[in-house]
């Protein structure tokens, strides 16, 4: 699906677009979380066949030629994974954005200045 | 008909993306990133990845926004704290 | 003002790395061999209806034992930066509502989540989901402020009990079957295709991963809502 | 004890809904709900808070009727009212009483009404409800109580005594 | 015939998935925002059914349980953190 | 049998385009919200219900119960708690209210203390 594409690529370069202009941390968080769903859909519509159905095998698909009438099951699985660790790694980015706000009472990048060079 | 759905999810997808990056509001912006994984759950179930989309739905419109609320509230508390 | 013009140059260079893939981008119409290997393995050899579920369970089992262990980590890092300290602010309680209508979904939402990773061989859905699910009912008590009075060590001995017997359940495939096959789930009959106690061992493994998940988020929950 | 036995038919129901009649199905599903009816029914008070005689049965069965009545009439009020060029609106937030005192029975009466015609609960607060009206005909609190409250409370003063 | 119609009316609830987005953009406040999330919550089921007709497989149906069970719980969310109670 | 489940269909999403049409037309927070929960609840209703009388071979009348229950659980919960916290937030009705019982009360403060 040549959209789905598209779509996943725009969605990905907005979001780069809005880690690198961005001041706010949490806003630098979302735009993260945005680059984390154009990527899943991009693997979803690289394993998309048209006209296949899902490889769920039940009644209503022909279990003699399954293998001809399904899509690829493994960027399913792959995605399926990646979007669990991907909610534990926003919330372990979130909980040092809370640590850092707690020390220097500030969420602009600006005010963080020790690794500058 | 799939590709006119997906051409219409995509463009609010889009906007809503620009939205998030451009609202100065925090509270507004997690809204919107909030829409975006709405709809990509309903674009998963159409491009044939149903445990994707389970997953997305579960995720994406709950505890994602969920989690980003949390922080504000800490930020706020902590503004408030002296 | 030369920020800028290097963002949009970096932006630019994606763009045009990414337009051939685009443009020569052609669809299969066919499955791989590998994937084809796993939907005909899956349907003969495991008795399983969903293929993704015996791809996640079974043949890439290994690789889901270590995505468990990457969530443990993120949850240690969570818990570790966000120790619980007392704060004496005033918050709103709920309205009676709220309370009344949590208590009754809490209920239905468990009900559903122990549907959602028990039938994980059978429709979309398995432990990652239903785990999801477990957590926002527990969520939904957080947000309601009620004090169902579960404690946490309770949540404590289901994470490590449940990690601990998802290793056991693989060694005794090492014991029961050869060499090669940890995680294997024929230690347990294969049943009939379609049913809900077919497939092995999938769904008790799928359970176990379903209550891990579930103890672990709502462990990162507690840790960033509670007071 | 027999509550708790309807708790867990009314489980039971319900994963039947979702699962499917065959066999294997329906023996998990009972070990599910009796294992949930344990751990649950004892923490969660309300769930043994309404009448289980035939009167109230009766009752909830009428009150099913009344209630879809008025959720469809309460869609055609708002559809029409959308498509009306000048959006005919005159509301305002109305305080009216309710005898009921079980908290189930207190959210269905709430919910209920924020399904039907024109009418949103916005806050409770004891015996007083406030209630977003979309076009206001009485002012006072017992013309707004007698409008609004009293089609849903005298079926569910059966149910939830 | 019917086939005709079933598609119409996916494309009258898609129509108002886009009139619901409108409102998020032009919210003036927060409340108004979280309005429209609801709306496009609960048409989206509505068309996660229309998909699995659609496409003709009832597993699909799932999803839907799902998405309807768990979506009202971010606009609970958003409501306590407006009102000040988590 | 067919024609019947795709009418009852167009009905519901004809109501789910006017409930968004109310939310995007109506003057405030409040009327928005009635628009908003009462015409898409019966909505969505229809258009399942639509659905699931138009293929009813499928077996999936199950699932549509539970899905509309569902629907008919959470979606006053969320509008109820929504309309308080938008009223404790300050956000006004709009200039056409005629009275605010809740205002005049005020009840709000009172029940703060945890």
């Amino acid at each position: 699906m040549i959209f789905s594409l598209i779509l996943g690529f725009l969605l990905l370069i907005i979001g780069i677009y809005g880690m690198l202009t961005q001041k706010n941390l949490i806003k630098i968080v979302i735009g993260f979380s945005i680059v984390d769903t154009g990527t899943h859909i991009i693997i979803v519509s690289i394993g998309y066949l048209r006209g296949k159905t899902a490889p769920i095998i039940d009644s209503s698909v022909d279990i003699k030629n399954a293998v001809n009438a399904v899509v690829d099951p493994i960027p399913s699985a792959l995605v399926l994974t990646a979007i669990v660790i991907g909610l534990a790694v926003t919330a372990l980015m979130l909980s040092f954005i809370i640590k850092l706000y707690q020390k220097n009472r500030s969420l602009s990048v600006d005010d963080y200045q020790e690794l500058k060079w | 008909m799939i590709s006119i759905i997906i051409i219409v999810l995509g463009i609010i997808m889009i906007l809503a993306a620009f939205l998030a990056i451009r609202l100065k509001n925090l509270l507004s912006a997690i809204i919107s990133a909030g829409v975006i994984s709405l709809l990509a759950s309903v674009i998963y179930l159409l491009l044939a990845a149903p445990d994707v989309a389970m997953t997305e739905a579960a995720i994406g419109s709950g505890l994602t926004t969920i989690i980003f609320i949390f922080t504000l509230k800490k930020i706020r508390k902590g503004d408030l704290d002296d | 003002m030369i920020k800028r013009i290097f963002i949009l140059l970096a932006l630019l260079g994606l763009v045009l790395m990414f337009l051939p893939f685009l443009k020569d981008f052609d669809f299969h119409q066919e499955l791989g061999d590998l994937s084809s290997q796993y939907v005909e393995g899956s349907i003969n050899d495991l008795n399983s209806q969903n293929v993704v579920t015996s791809v996640i369970v079974t043949y890439r089992g290994l690789d889901t034992l270590g995505e468990v262990t990457v969530l443990f980590l993120a949850t240690a890092g969570v818990g570790f930066l966000l120790r619980k300290k007392k704060t004496s602010l005033r918050s709103r309680r709920s309205s009676e509502l709220l309370q009344t209508g949590s208590q009754f979904l809490f209920v239905l939402i468990i009900l559903t989540g122990v549907y959602i990773f028990t039938h994980g061989h059978l429709t979309p859905g398995g432990g990652f989901q239903g785990g999801v699910l477990i957590t926002t009912a527990f969520l939904l008590l957080i947000l309601a402020d009620i004090n169902l009075k579960f404690n946490h060590s309770i949540l404590l001995f289901v994470e490590s009990f449940s990690g601990v017997f998802y290793v056991i359940i693989g060694l005794f495939g090492i014991l029961l079957i050869g060499m090669n096959s940890f995680l294997d789930p024929a230690i347990l009959p294969l049943g009939n295709f379609g049913k809900l106690l077919s497939a092995g061992a999938i769904p008790l493994i799928y359970s176990i991963i379903g209550l891990k998940v579930g103890s672990e988020l709502t462990t990162i929950i507690d840790k960033m809502g509670g007071e | 004890m027999k509550k708790g036995f309807l708790f867990f038919i009314s489980l039971l129901i319900v994963w039947i809904l979702l699962a499917g009649t065959s066999q294997q199905e329906i023996i998990i599903g009972a070990i599910v709900s009796l294992l949930l009816t344990i751990i649950f029914f004892s923490k969660a008070t309300i769930f043994s808070e309404f009448n289980l005689n035939p009167k109230a049965i009766f009752y909830f069965l009428i009150y099913i009727f009344v209630f879809s009545w008025e959720l469809i009439k309460s869609n055609l009020d708002v559809a029409f009212r959308v498509i009306h060029p000048t959006i005919p609106i005159n509301p305002g937030i109305v305080k009216v009483k309710t005898k009921l005192k079980s908290k189930l029975g207190r959210t269905i009466l709430a919910n209920s009404i924020t399904l039907t015609p024109g009418t949103l609960t916005v806050e409770t607060n004891g015996e007083d409800y406030y209630i977003h009206w979309i076009d206001v005909t009485s002012e006072d609190i017992e013309g707004a109580t007698k409008q609004i409250v009293s089609k849903f409370e005298k079926y569910l003063e059966v149910i939830f005594g | 015939m019917a086939d005709l119609i079933y598609n119409i009316a996916a494309i009258v609830a898609l129509a108002g998935i886009v009139l619901s987005f409108a409102r998020l953009i032009l919210g003036p406040t927060i409340a108004d925002r979280a309005v429209a999330l609801d709306g496009m919550t609960i048409i989206s089921i509505s068309l996660i059914v229309f998909i699995a007709y659609y496409s003709n497989r009832v597993i699909y149906l799932d999803v839907a349980i799902v998405y309807g069970l768990i979506s009202f719980v971010g606009i609970v969310a958003i409501a306590r953190y407006l009102e000040r109670g988590i | 049998m067919e024609m019947l489940g795709a009418i009852v269909t167009l009905a519901g999403s004809i109501l789910l385009f006017l409930g968004a049409l109310g939310i995007l037309r109506m003057p405030d927070v409040y009327n928005r919200m009635q628009a908003g929960t009462k015409a898409t609840t019966l909505g969505s209703i229809l258009f399942l219900a639509g659905i699931s009388i138009g293929h009813y071979e499928c077996g999936c009348f199950g699932k549509i119960i539970i899905i509309i229950l569902f629907v008919i659980f959470t979606n006053p919960i969320s509008s109820n708690t929504l309309a308080r916290a938008a009223h404790f937030a300050g956000i006004g009705l709009t200039k056409r209210s005629v009275k605010d019982d809740l205002k005049d009360d005020d009840i709000e403060n009172r029940g703060e203390e945890k």
